[in-house]
C-alpha cells in the first residue's frame, strides 16, 4: 500500500462543504446541542468503548453531556479483547444492546461487509443535528480520512488516534562510557534511532548477558537491545506490516487489495524482524501491546516500539522506577527512505450500531465527543493523551509537558499514520499472519519461507479475489 | 504345629485398657475358644496373635519364637475373618491360591494344594465363580479354605460364623472343628457365641472388660464356672441366679430352700451368697408332690424336644417368692397358669460369694 | 371376601419379580388366619419370601393376585399409611436424625396415627419405661448397640395401636443370649393385648418358642400351618423337618421293603424295622421310595455290637454343656444325634472322631415321608 | 489400609505428614506467592532481582473497591447461590427418582444428562449467544443462571443420585407404613438424611458457577459480570494491574476456601461423583 | 438391608409399589425439561446452523455438508484435534497417576489432614482463568518468578520463554493442567481409598502380602470403578479446557497449543464463521458422547461404575 487514502475525494468533499469558515463561540456550541437534543430528552444511549487512561478521563467529561442534553450515556469500558469480542457479538446479532461501539479501523471491514455500521450521511446533512461548529478540518487529517469514510459514506468521526512510537532509554543513551563505546563501534553518535538500522544497532550494542556492564554497574542479570511485540493475537503483525514491510517499500496488499506478501521488500523486512527478535527478551512470542511497556518499565530492554498511549500508564512516578528516563521518537524509517517513512497506526471510530434504536441521540454524543471542547478539556485532564484535532498539539498540556518527547514522536507519527485497508478477513488474514510473524521472529522459519507461507495463506482467504473491500 | 502363648500381653488404647494383664496358653493342636461379650477385649486378643494389632506390652510366642514384633505376614499363621475378608474382585480359586501366590508359590504345586483344599471344602465346583455372589456359608468356606491352603503354624478365627444363617451355622461349625481336628492345626476361635465355643474348642477362655475370667475345657466352664460372670455367660437359657442366704446346712432363697449335705456345707464359708442352678436342673412335678418349691408357671416356651417354663414361686417364710427357669424334656404337659411342685438337683447347686462373686468351690 | 374373624385373612396372595429379564415367582398362593390376639410365628429358609409376604400385607408391595383382609374390611385399595399395620424391619429402620424418643413418637405424629402431644408423650414414657430404655431416650440410634437399637424398634411398634403387628425377623440379628431374652419379653408383651401379629423368623426353633401357631413358609408355599407341637412331632414336609430342631431332623432316604408281615425301611446296610403308626404310615406310601425321618433327641449310642444297632463311625463331636451333638456316619450319610454329655464323653477326649459305634433308632420319633413329594404320610 | 497395622503410627506417620506438607508448600507457592502481591507496590511487582521484603500497600485494594469490583462479588454470589439454588430444587428430586424408580428407558435418559455434561462449554456458547440474543436473555441473570444448568444441573444429579441410592428405602417405608404423606416423608425423613450429600453436591456446583468465565463473559455484560469476567478489566494499556489482580484472585478464592474447609468431609465424598459408596 | 438376603433377591431400587407410574418422570421432569431448555435445544440449534452458510450471525444457505466438508479438510482442525489429544493423553494420566500416589500417600496416617485437605485441593477451586494469570505471573518470559529465578538463574532456558516457544508452550499447558487437576484427582481417589473395606487388606497382611502386591491386587481392582468413571469426567474436562489456554497462550504461539476450544472460539469470535464453527462443535460434541456412552456402558456393565 502507498500513502495513498482511501475514498479522499469523499472525505474532501464532506469536510469542504462542512466546515464552516469562523469558529463559533463555545457558548454556541452548548447552545445547539441542547437545542438539537431536545427531541431526544431522557432516552438512554448505551456506548461500549475501551478501557485505557484516555477513556477513564473521558468517563469524567461524559456526565456534561448528560447535563446538556438532558440524554443519559450508558458508558461501558471493556478491554481490548473484550470490546472487540462483545462489541462485534452485539451488532452481529443484530441485538442492538450498544447503540454505539468503538471500532479499531481493522475490524471495520469485517464489519462494514457485515452491514452493521448505520452510516452517518443522513445526519451529516441534517442541520438539525449536525454541529456547524464540529469543524472537521481539524481533525489529524491522515487518520481520520483513511478511517471514518468508505466507499462514500461516512461511519464515524475519528476518535482515537492510537498510534506507535519508538521509545528508549535515555539514561542509557545519554551515557558518557556507551556513547563512546558506541561510537567506537558503529561509527556515529549513540542517539534515539532515527532509522531502523540505527535501532538494530543500539538493540545488538545493549544486548548482554547478566554480569557484563551497563552504564558502569554489572548487570545482575540479561539484558535485552529491543522488545518488541510478538504474541499472536495482539498487534504483532500490524506492527510487522506498517513498522517495517513499508518502511521497507513493500506492503502486504496492492493497491488493488492483491496479496504482495512475497516481494523482496517483504522478505528483507522479515530478515530485519527476525534479527531484531534475537536482541528481544525470550518471552518476546508471548509480549502482548500490555506486556511491552512493562517490559520497558522493568528496565530490561534498552528500546521498543510500542503504543504511545500505553507509554503514558507506565511513564510515570510510582509505577515504573525508569519513569522519567525514557526518550521518544517517530518510528523510525528505512535508511535512505525516509522521504516514504510509515507509522503504525490503528486510528478508532466509535460507530453507531445498524441496530441502534437511538441513532440520532447518539450521533449528537459521538459528534459532542469529538468536538473541540470536550477534545480540548480531555487532553488538559489526561494531562497529555493521543489528540485527534491538529488545535490539541497548541494545548499547554501537550505544549508544555514535561514529555516532550513523546508529544513530538505521536505528532509525527500521525502525520504518517493511516488506517489499514477496510478487509472483510481481516481477522482470519490477520490470525494467519501473526503466526507467520512469530514464527519467522522465533527463527521457526526463514524469512523468505515466511513470505512465501504468507502469500500462499492471503492468495487463499482471499480465494483470488481482492483482500479489501 | 506351634503352641501359642500370651505373656503378660496388655493392649491400651490412650488411657484404655482394651486387654490387662493376660496370660493365656495354647497348646500345639489346640483350639482354643475366646468367648466374652462384644468389647471384652477377645477380638483384640486375636488381633495381637495375628499381627494386626501391635501389643503394648507383654510377649506372644509361637513354641520358642516371640513374635510379637514381627509383621503378620511374617508369623505363618493364616486368619479367617468375621465379615470374610474375601479379595472380591477374585475368583474362588484365586482367593484360595492367594495366599500361595504372595509367597511366590504357582504352576503345578499351587493348584494341586489349591485343588485339594477346594475339594475339601466342597468348593470345586464353584472354582471359577466370583466369590461376590456367593451364600455366606460359601464365602466364608472360601475364605477357611484360604486359611488352610498353605499349612499356617496357626489359624486364628474371628467370629467365623456369626453372619451366617442358622442351618449354615450348623454345619460350618461342625466341619470346622472336624478339619481343625483331622489336621491337628493350632487354633484360636474367637466368639461371643457360647454355643460355637463350646461346640468347637477344646478349651474356653472367657474374658470381660479385659481380664481373663476362666480357662478350660467346656464341660468344666458349665458345671465348674469360677463365677457370677462366667456362669451366667455360659449356658442358655441362663442359670437362674438367686440371692440367698444361709440358715445352717440350708439354703434359703426367695421362695424356696434346699439343704447341703453337711460334708459340703462345712467347706462353704458364711455369708451373703448367690445360689446357681440351670434350669435343666430344675425339676416340675405335679402340683402337692412335696418339693424344694411351689409355685405356678408363668410362661412357657416351646423349644420341641425341650420346654422351658418360667416359674414364679410362691412366697414362703414371708419372702416374696422369685422366679426360676426350668428346662424341661418337651413336648410337656405344662402350661403358663398351671401350679407346678419345683425340685431342685442339691448337687447341682452352685454356690457364689455374693460380694466377690466367685464360685465358693471354685479350685481356687 | 367377607372377614370370618376380625383378624387377619389372607387369600390366595401371589407375587413374582423380574429377575433378569425373566418373571421369579417369589410367593404362591398364600394363604394364612390370624386370629386377634394370636401370634402366628412365619418360619422358613432365606429366600422362602417371608419379607415379601410381611411387605404385602403391609401394601409395601402389591400382590399379584390375592387379597387381605384385616379388622372386617379389605385392604387391597389400602396405601401403607392406612392400613394400620405397624411393621418390626429386620433391619430396625430407625430414623438416624431422630433420638429414641423422636423414633418412638414418630408414629404417633402421623397424621394417620396422630395423638394429642401430652397423650403420646406418655404413650411413649410408658414403652420406653417399660423397655428399660427411658435412660437412653435422648440417644442417637448410631449410638445405640443392637440390642438397644431393636428395643427402640420394638418400642415405636408398642406405642401404635394397630389392626396388625409384622414382626420381620425382629430379633434375628442378635446374640443368642439377648434373643432369648426380647422374645419372652417381647412375646408377654404381645400375648396380652388382642391384636393379631406374625413374627417372621428364619429360626425355626424361635418359631416354636413365639408362636401360637406357625406357619412354616418355603419357595414361596406354605407347607405347613399349626401348633409348635404339631410342627415339632408332624411335620408335614420334609422341608418343614430340615426347618425345625436344633439340630433338625435327620433325613435318610430309603426304600420300603416288605419281608413277610413284617414292613422294614432300607438304605444300603441301614435297615430298620417299621412298627406301629409307622407302619400304617408305610402303608399309604404309593412308592417304595420313601424319606425316614429321625430326631436327632431319639437316636441313641450302643456298642456296635449291640444287635439291632446300626453300624456307624463318628464323625464329629461337639459337646454342649448339657447335652452333645454326635455326628455319625453311616456309610456315606451323615445323621446327627443329640445325646447327653455323658455319652459325649465316653467318646474320649479326641471326641473319638473315626471310632465305630452302634446307633439305635427309636421307635418314636421317627416319621416317614414320601420319596416323591416329600409330604409326611398320612397316619404318622 | 494403614489402620490395618498400627506400624506406620509413630516415625512413617510423621515422615509421610512430613512429605505431605513439602509437596503442600511447593504446589501452593505460587498461589503464596500471588497472595502476597495483593500489598506489593508496583514497582516491586516484578523487580529484578526479585523482590521478597517491601513495604506492604493497600493500593491494590483501593483500586479495586474504587472499581467497583466488589459489585462483581455480589453479582457473582447472587449468581452462584441462585444457580445453585435453582438446580438443588430441581436436581434433588430428578436424582431421587432415578435413584429409586425403575423406569423406562432410564438409561438413556440418565445418558442424556451425562451428555449435557460432557459438552464443551465452548460449543455451547455459540447457540447459547444466538439464541439468547434472539429472545432478549443476554445479559441478564435469569440467562445465565439457565446456562450454568446445563453442566450444573447434570453434575447434580449425576452425584447425588449416589447419596440418594444409600438412602436405606426401609426408612420412608416405615414413615408411609405410620402414616406420613409423601410430601411429609420427604421433609422428615430423606431431607434430613440427604443433606450432607445436598450440601456437598451443591457446593462442587457453587464452585464451578462460581469460576466459570466464558458463559459468564459471552452471555453476560455489564450489569451482570461476574468476579472472574471482572478479571481481565485489569488488563488494560496501563499494563496489566497485578496487584488487583492478585487481589481480586484471592477474593475468588477466598469464600470456596473457607467452604471446602468446613465442609470438606462432605465435599470430598461428593467427588468421587458416586463410584464410591457409602 | 440383611446380611442373609432373605429379601426379594436383589430387585434394585426396591420402590413403594403403590406410586403410579408416572410418578418418577414427574419426579424428574423438571430436570429434564430444563436440560432440553439448556442443552438440547441449542445443540440442535448448533446442527442446524452447521449446514448453513452463517457468516457474521447472519444465516444464509443452506449448504449441505459444506461446513463440515471445509472443516475436515482443514489442516488447523485436525492439528487442533492433535494439539487436544496431546494433551489429554499426557496430562491425564499424569495427573491419574500422581493424584493415585498422591492419594496412596495422604492415605496413611498423615496428620493434620483436615487441615491439609483443603490447602492441597485450592489449586482445583481456582477459577481457571485466575490460575492462568497465575502461571503467567510464574512463567512469562522473563519477568515470570519461575522464569526469572530458575529457568533464566540457571540458564535452563536462555533463548526463549515457555509460553513463548512453540516447542515448549504446550507442554507448560499441560503443566499447567496437571497442577489444577491432581489435587482432584489426589482427593476423590483418597475419599475412594477411605471407603475401601478393611477386610482384604488384613486378610492380605496375615496371607503374607507385601504392600506393592497389596496395591496390585486389592486396592488397584477395588478402584476401579472409581478411576474409570474420575478418569473419564477429567478426559472430558481436560479436552474442554478453555480458560487457561485462552488466557495463557490463545492457541499460539502460531497453532502450536490451539485446541477445538480455542479453535471453535476463534471461529466464532473472531472470524464470525458460525456455520463452521457450529460444525466444529457438532463434531466435538458427537464423538465425545458417542466416546462417553460407549464408556458408560461398558464402565456399568463390567466394573459396575456409574
Amino acid at each position: 500500500m502507498t500513502r495513498k487514502i482511501w475514498c479522499f475525494a469523499a472525505a474532501l468533499a464532506a469536510t469542504t462543504v462542512l466546515a464552516p469558515p469562523l469558529r463559533p463561540a463555545l457558548a454556541d456550541e452548548a447552545a445547539f446541542y441542547a437545542k438539537a437534543a431536545a427531541p431526544y430528552k431522557g432516552t438512554t444511549i448505551r456506548v461500549l468503548d475501551e478501557i485505557t487512561p484516555l477513556q477513564e478521563t473521558l468517563s469524567k467529561i461524559v456526565p456534561d453531556f448528560e447535563k446538556e442534553t438532558g440524554i443519559k450515556v450508558e458508558w461501558e469500558l471493556l478491554n481490548h479483547f473484550e470490546v472487540i469480542n462483545k462489541g462485534q457479538a452485539d451488532m452481529l446479532s443484530g441485538r442492538g444492546h450498544y447503540d454505539a461501539i468503538m471500532l479499531h479501523g481493522s475490524q471495520l471491514g469485517p464489519m462494514l461487509s457485515a452491514g452493521v455500521i448505520l452510516p452517518l450521511d443522513g445526519f451529516v446533512a441534517d442541520p438539525k443535528l449536525m454541529d456547524p461548529g464540529l469543524n472537521a478540518a481539524d481533525f489529524i487529517a491522515a487518520p481520520y480520512k483513511t478511517t471514518a469514510f468508505y466507499d462514500g459514506k461516512q461511519y464515524g468521526f475519528i476518535n482515537w488516534n492510537y498510534n506507535h512510537v519508538y521509545w528508549a532509554r535515555a539514561d542509557l543513551l545519554n551515557d558518557p562510557t556507551e556513547k563512546a563505546a558506541f561510537k567506537a563501534k558503529y561509527g556515529y553518535d549513540l542517539a534515539p534511532a532515527k532509522t531502523i538500522e540505527q535501532m538494530r544497532d543500539i538493540a545488538q550494542f545493549f544486548t548482554r548477558k547478566k554480569g557484563e556492564m551497563l552504564a558502569g554497574k554489572p548487570l545482575e542479570s540479561d539484558f535485552y537491545g529491543i522488545v518488541l511485540e510478538g504474541i499472536k493475537g495482539g498487534s504483532t503483525f500490524s506492527n510487522l506490516w506498517v513498522n517495517f514491510i513499508e518502511n521497507y517499500g513493500g506492503d502486504v496488499l496492492d493497491k488493488d487489495g492483491k496479496p504482495t506478501f512475497d516481494t523482496p521488500q517483504v522478505v528483507a523486512a522479515l530478515k530485519m524482524w527476525r534479527e531484531l527478535w534475537t536482541y528481544a527478551p525470550p518471552g518476546i512470542a508471548e509480549y502482548s501491546l500490555v506486556d511491552v511497556p512493562t517490559v520497558m518499565g522493568n528496565g530490561i530492554a534498552a528500546q521498543s516500539l510500542a503504543w504511545s498511549d500505553f507509554v503514558l500508564g507506565i511513564d510515570k512516578p510510582g509505577v515504573s522506577p525508569y519513569a522519567g528516563k525514557f526518550v521518544y521518537g517517530p518510528v523510525p524509517a528505512k535508511a535512505g527512505n525516509e522521504a516514504h517513512r510509515h507509522a503504525d497506526a490503528e486510528p478508532s471510530v466509535t460507530v453507531i450500531n445498524a441496530a441502534s434504536k437511538q441513532p440520532q441521540a447518539t450521533f449528537l454524543f459521538l459528534q459532542w465527543l469529538a468536538d473541540k471542547r470536550q477534545q480540548d478539556k480531555l487532553i488538559e485532564m489526561g494531562q497529555g493523551g493521543v489528540p485527534i484535532r491538529e488545535s490539541s498539539w497548541a494545548l499547554p498540556a501537550i505544549k508544555d509537558s514535561t514529555n516532550p518527547t513523546l508529544f513530538a514522536a505521536m505528532k509525527s507519527s500521525l502525520d504518517v499514520a493511516v488506517a489499514r485497508p477496510k478487509m472483510e478477513k481481516y481477522p482470519e488474514m490477520f490470525d494467519a499472519m501473526s503466526g507467520i510473524a512469530q514464527q519467522v521472529g522465533l527463527g521457526k522459519m526463514t524469512p523468505e519461507e515466511g513470505a512465501k507461507e504468507g502469500q500462499a495463506t492471503l492468495l487463499k482467504l482471499c480465494g483470488g479475489k481482492s483482500c479489501t473491500l | 504345629m506351634s503352641s501359642i502363648a500370651f505373656q503378660s500381653v496388655f493392649k491400651r488404647y490412650g488411657a484404655v485398657d482394651a486387654v490387662k494383664h493376660l496370660d493365656l496358653a495354647c497348646a500345639a493342636g489346640e483350639m482354643l475358644a475366646l468367648l466374652g461379650p462384644s468389647g471384652c477385649g477377645k477380638s483384640t486378643t486375636l488381633k495381637m496373635a495375628a499381627g494386626i494389632e501391635q501389643v503394648s506390652s507383654g510377649e506372644i510366642w509361637f513354641g520358642e519364637r516371640p513374635v510379637s514384633r514381627l509383621a503378620p505376614g511374617a508369623r505363618n499363621i493364616a486368619m479367617v475373618f468375621e465379615d470374610y475378608a474375601l479379595y472380591p474382585q477374585m475368583t474362588v480359586w484365586e482367593n484360595v491360591a492367594f495366599p500361595l501366590k504372595v509367597r511366590g508359590m504357582a504352576g503345578q504345586p499351587a493348584a494341586a494344594r489349591v485343588g485339594e483344599v477346594l475339594q475339601l471344602l466342597g468348593l470345586r465346583q464353584m472354582a471359577d465363580q466370583s466369590v461376590r455372589g456367593l451364600s455366606g456359608g460359601a464365602m466364608q468356606r472360601v475364605s477357611i479354605g484360604r486359611a488352610l491352603v498353605r499349612d499356617p503354624e496357626v489359624i486364628l478365627f474371628d467370629e467365623p460364623l456369626s453372619h451366617l444363617d442358622a442351618d449354615q451355622k450348623v454345619q460350618l461349625r461342625a466341619e470346622i472343628k472336624r478339619l481343625q481336628k483331622l489336621r491337628q492345626v493350632t487354633s484360636i476361635l474367637v466368639t461371643h457365641d457360647q454355643t460355637e465355643a463350646i461346640a468347637m474348642a477344646d478349651r474356653v477362655a472367657v474374658m470381660n472388660h479385659g481380664v481373663l475370667q476362666q480357662v478350660g475345657a467346656p464341660q468344666d466352664l458349665y458345671e465348674r464356672p469360677a463365677n457370677l460372670f462366667v456362669a451366667n455367660f455360659i449356658g442358655e437359657p441362663p442359670m437362674n441366679l438367686m440371692k440367698a442366704a444361709w440358715d445352717g446346712p440350708r439354703v434359703v432363697g426367695e421362695g424356696w430352700a434346699v439343704t447341703l449335705p453337711a460334708a459340703r456345707r462345712a467347706k462353704l464359708s458364711d455369708g451373703a451368697i448367690v445360689a446357681g442352678i440351670r434350669p435343666e436342673h430344675v425339676r416340675l412335678l405335679p402340683p402337692g408332690t412335696a418339693g424344694d418349691a411351689q409355685g405356678v408357671v408363668s410362661y412357657r416356651e416351646p423349644r420341641g424336644d425341650a420346654d422351658v417354663l418360667t416359674v414364679v414361686l410362691d412366697d414362703a417364710g414371708g419372702v416374696k417368692g422369685g422366679r426360676m427357669v426350668a428346662e424341661i424334656p418337651g413336648p410337656a404337659a405344662f402350661r403358663a397358669g398351671d401350679r407346678v411342685s419345683v425340685g431342685l438337683d442339691v448337687g447341682r447347686l452352685l454356690v457364689f460369694d455374693a460380694a466377690s462373686q466367685t464360685n465358693l468351690e471354685a479350685a481356687s | 371376601m367377607t372377614a370370618a374373624h376380625s383378624g387377619l385373612i389372607a387369600r390366595g396372595l401371589a407375587k413374582s419379580f423380574a429377575v433378569g429379564g425373566a418373571a421369579r415367582e417369589v410367593l404362591t398362593d398364600i394363604g394364612l388366619d390370624v386370629s386377634p390376639g394370636e401370634v402366628l410365628a412365619l418360619t422358613g429358609p432365606s429366600g422362602a419370601g417371608k419379607t415379601t409376604l410381611c411387605r404385602l400385607l403391609a401394601g409395601l408391595e402389591r400382590p399379584d393376585a390375592g387379597s387381605v383382609a384385616l379388622g372386617g374390611r379389605t385392604l387391597d385399595a389400602f396405601a401403607p399409611g392406612q392400613r394400620r399395620v405397624a411393621l418390626m424391619f429386620e433391619s430396625y429402620a430407625l430414623y438416624p436424625h431422630l433420638t429414641v424418643r423422636g423414633n418412638a413418637l414418630s408414629p404417633l405424629q402421623a397424621p394417620g396415627g396422630r395423638l394429642p402431644a401430652a397423650e403420646a408423650e406418655k404413650r411413649v414414657d410408658e414403652v420406653l419405661e417399660l423397655l428399660e430404655m427411658a435412660h437412653l431416650a435422648a440417644r442417637l440410634p448410631g449410638a445405640l448397640s443392637g440390642g438397644q437399637k431393636q428395643r427402640v424398634a420394638l418400642a415405636r411398634l408398642l406405642v401404635q395401636s394397630p389392626a396388625l403387628y409384622l414382626l420381620d425377623e425382629p430379633i434375628s440379628h442378635l446374640d443368642a443370649k439377648l434373643r432369648y431374652k426380647l422374645r419372652g419379653e417381647i412375646r408377654r408383651r404381645l400375648a396380652a393385648g388382642t391384636v393379631p401379629t406374625i413374627w417372621s423368623t428364619p429360626d425355626g426353633m424361635e418359631a416354636l418358642s413365639v408362636g401360637d401357631r406357625v406357619a412354616v413358609i418355603a419357595e414361596g408355599r406354605i407347607e405347613q400351618v399349626g401348633t409348635p407341637e404339631d410342627i415339632w412331632l408332624r411335620p408335614a414336609t420334609t422341608r418343614v423337618a430340615k426347618l425345625i430342631g436344633d439340630p433338625p431332623m435327620n433325613l435318610i432316604e430309603g426304600e420300603l421293603l416288605r419281608e413277610g408281615g413284617a414292613l422294614f425301611f432300607m438304605r444300603r446296610e441301614l435297615r430298620v424295622p417299621l412298627a406301629g403308626a409307622l407302619a400304617a404310615a408305610a402303608g399309604e406310601a404309593t412308592t417304595p421310595a420313601v424319606t425316614l425321618g429321625v430326631r436327632p433327641d431319639a437316636m441313641g449310642f450302643a456298642a456296635p455290637e449291640v444287635p439291632g444297632a446300626v453300624q456307624a463311625e463318628i464323625y464329629s463331636n461337639e459337646p454342649f454343656g448339657k447335652h452333645a451333638i454326635v455326628t455319625a456316619d453311616l456309610g456315606g450319610l451323615l445323621a446327627k444325634v443329640k445325646t447327653s454329655m455323658a455319652i459325649s464323653q465316653r467318646f474320649g477326649a479326641d471326641g473319638g472322631i473315626g471310632r465305630a459305634a452302634g446307633l439305635t433308632l427309636p421307635v418314636g420319633g421317627m416319621v416317614l415321608f414320601d420319596g416323591a413329594s416329600g409330604r409326611a404320610l398320612p397316619g404318622n | 489400609m494403614a489402620e490395618i497395622t498400627e506400624r506406620s503410627r509413630g516415625r512413617s506417620g510423621l515422615f509421610w505428614t512430613a512429605a505431605v506438607v513439602v509437596y503442600a508448600l511447593i504446589v501452593l507457592f505460587p498461589i503464596f506467592w500471588m497472595a502476597t502481591m495483593m500489598v506489593k507496590p508496583n514497582d516491586a511487582m516484578f523487580a529484578r532481582p526479585t523482590q521478597w521484603l517491601f513495604t506492604p500497600t493497600l493500593d491494590h485494594f483501593a483500586y479495586v473497591i474504587e472499581q467497583g469490583f466488589h459489585w462483581s462479588l455480589l453479582t457473582s454470589f447472587v449468581l452462584c447461590t441462585v444457580s445453585t439454588a435453582l438446580v438443588v430444587l430441581i436436581g434433588t428430586p430428578a436424582a431421587y427418582a432415578f435413584a429409586r424408580f425403575e423406569m423406562k428407558g432410564k438409561d438413556d435418559l440418565f445418558l442424556f444428562i451425562l451428555g449435557s455434561r460432557m459438552a464443551p462449554p465452548v460449543c455451547l456458547v455459540i447457540p447459547f449467544y444466538l439464541i439468547y440474543a434472539k429472545v432478549g436473555l443476554l445479559d441478564s441473570f435469569l440467562g445465565l443462571t439457565l446456562a450454568y444448568m446445563t453442566f450444573n444441573l447434570s453434575f447434580y444429579v449425576w452425584v447425588l443420585r449416589s447419596f440418594c441410592r444409600d438412602l436405606p428405602v426401609e426408612l420412608e417405608e416405615a414413615a408411609a407404613l405410620e402414616g406420613w404423606s409423601r410430601v411429609q416423608i420427604f421433609r422428615r425423613v430423606v431431607f434430613p438424611l440427604l443433606r450432607n450429600g445436598i450440601v456437598a453436591t451443591a457446593v462442587l456446583c457453587f464452585i464451578f458457577a462460581w469460576n466459570e468465565f466464558l458463559f459468564a463473559f459471552m452471555l453476560g455484560g455489564s450489569s451482570v459480570t461476574t468476579l472472574p469476567v471482572s478479571i481481565p478489566k485489569l488488563i488494560t494499556s496501563q499494563g496489566v494491574r497485578w496487584g488487583e489482580m492478585a487481589v481480586v484472585g484471592m477474593t475468588a478464592l477466598v469464600p470456596v476456601l473457607a467452604v471446602v474447609f468446613v465442609l470438606q468431609r462432605h465435599i470430598v465424598r461428593g467427588l468421587t461423583l458416586g463410584a464410591v459408596k457409602g | 438391608m440383611a446380611s442373609a438376603g432373605d429379601t426379594i433377591l436383589d430387585a434394585p431400587a426396591r420402590a413403594a409399589p403403590r406410586e403410579p407410574a408416572w410418578y418418577p418422570y414427574l419426579l424428574i421432569a423438571p430436570a429434564m425439561l430444563m436440560l432440553v431448555v439448556v442443552s438440547l435445544v441449542p445443540f440442535l440449534y448448533a446442527i442446524w446452523l452447521s449446514f448453513h452458510e452463517a457468516k457474521f450471525g447472519r444465516v444464509k444457505d443452506f449448504v449441505g455438508f459444506d461446513n463440515y466438508l471445509t472443516l475436515l479438510t482443514d489442516g488447523r482442525f485436525w492439528n487442533s484435534i492433535g494439539v487436544a489429544a496431546t494433551f489429554v493423553f499426557i496430562a491425564v494420566p499424569i495427573e491419574f497417576m500422581l493424584g493415585l500416589a498422591g492419594a496412596l500417600v495422604l492415605n496413611q496416617n498423615v496428620r493434620g489432614r483436615s487441615l491439609l485437605i483443603p490447602l492441597l485441593f485450592m489449586p482445583a477451586m481456582m477459577a481457571p482463568i485466575v490460575v492462568g494469570l497465575l502461571w503467567k505471573i510464574m512463567l512469562a518470559g522473563s519477568w515470570g518468578f519461575f522464569s526469572y529465578n530458575v529457568l533464566e538463574r540457571f540458564h535452563i532456558l536462555t533463548d526463549t520463554s515457555v509460553f513463548a516457544s512453540p516447542d515448549l508452550a504446550l507442554y507448560a499447558l499441560i503443566f499447567v493442567d496437571i497442577w489444577q487437576w491432581t489435587p482432584f484427582m489426589m482427593l476423590a481417589f483418597f475419599a475412594g481409598l477411605q471407603a475401601l473395606p478393611l477386610g482384604p487388606y488384613r486378610a492380605a497382611a496375615v496371607d503374607g502380602a507385601n504392600p506393592f502386591q497389596m496395591f496390585l491386587h486389592i486396592t488397584l481392582p477395588l478402584m476401579t470403578p472409581l478411576l474409570a468413571v474420575i478418569g473419564l469426567l477429567r478426559f472430558i474436562d481436560a479436552f474442554k479446557v478453555f480458560d487457561t489456554i485462552y488466557i495463557l497462550t490463545n492457541g499460539g504461539p502460531g497453532t502450536s497449543t490451539e485446541t477445538p476450544s480455542i479453535l471453535a472460539n476463534k471461529m466464532t469470535f473472531e472470524f464470525w464463521n458460525i456455520g463452521e464453527a457450529s460444525a466444529l462443535a457438532v463434531l466435538v460434541w458427537i464423538a465425545f458422547f458417542a466416546f462417553c456412552s460407549v464408556f458408560y456402558q461398558v464402565a456399568k456393565k463390567r466394573l459396575n461404575a456409574f
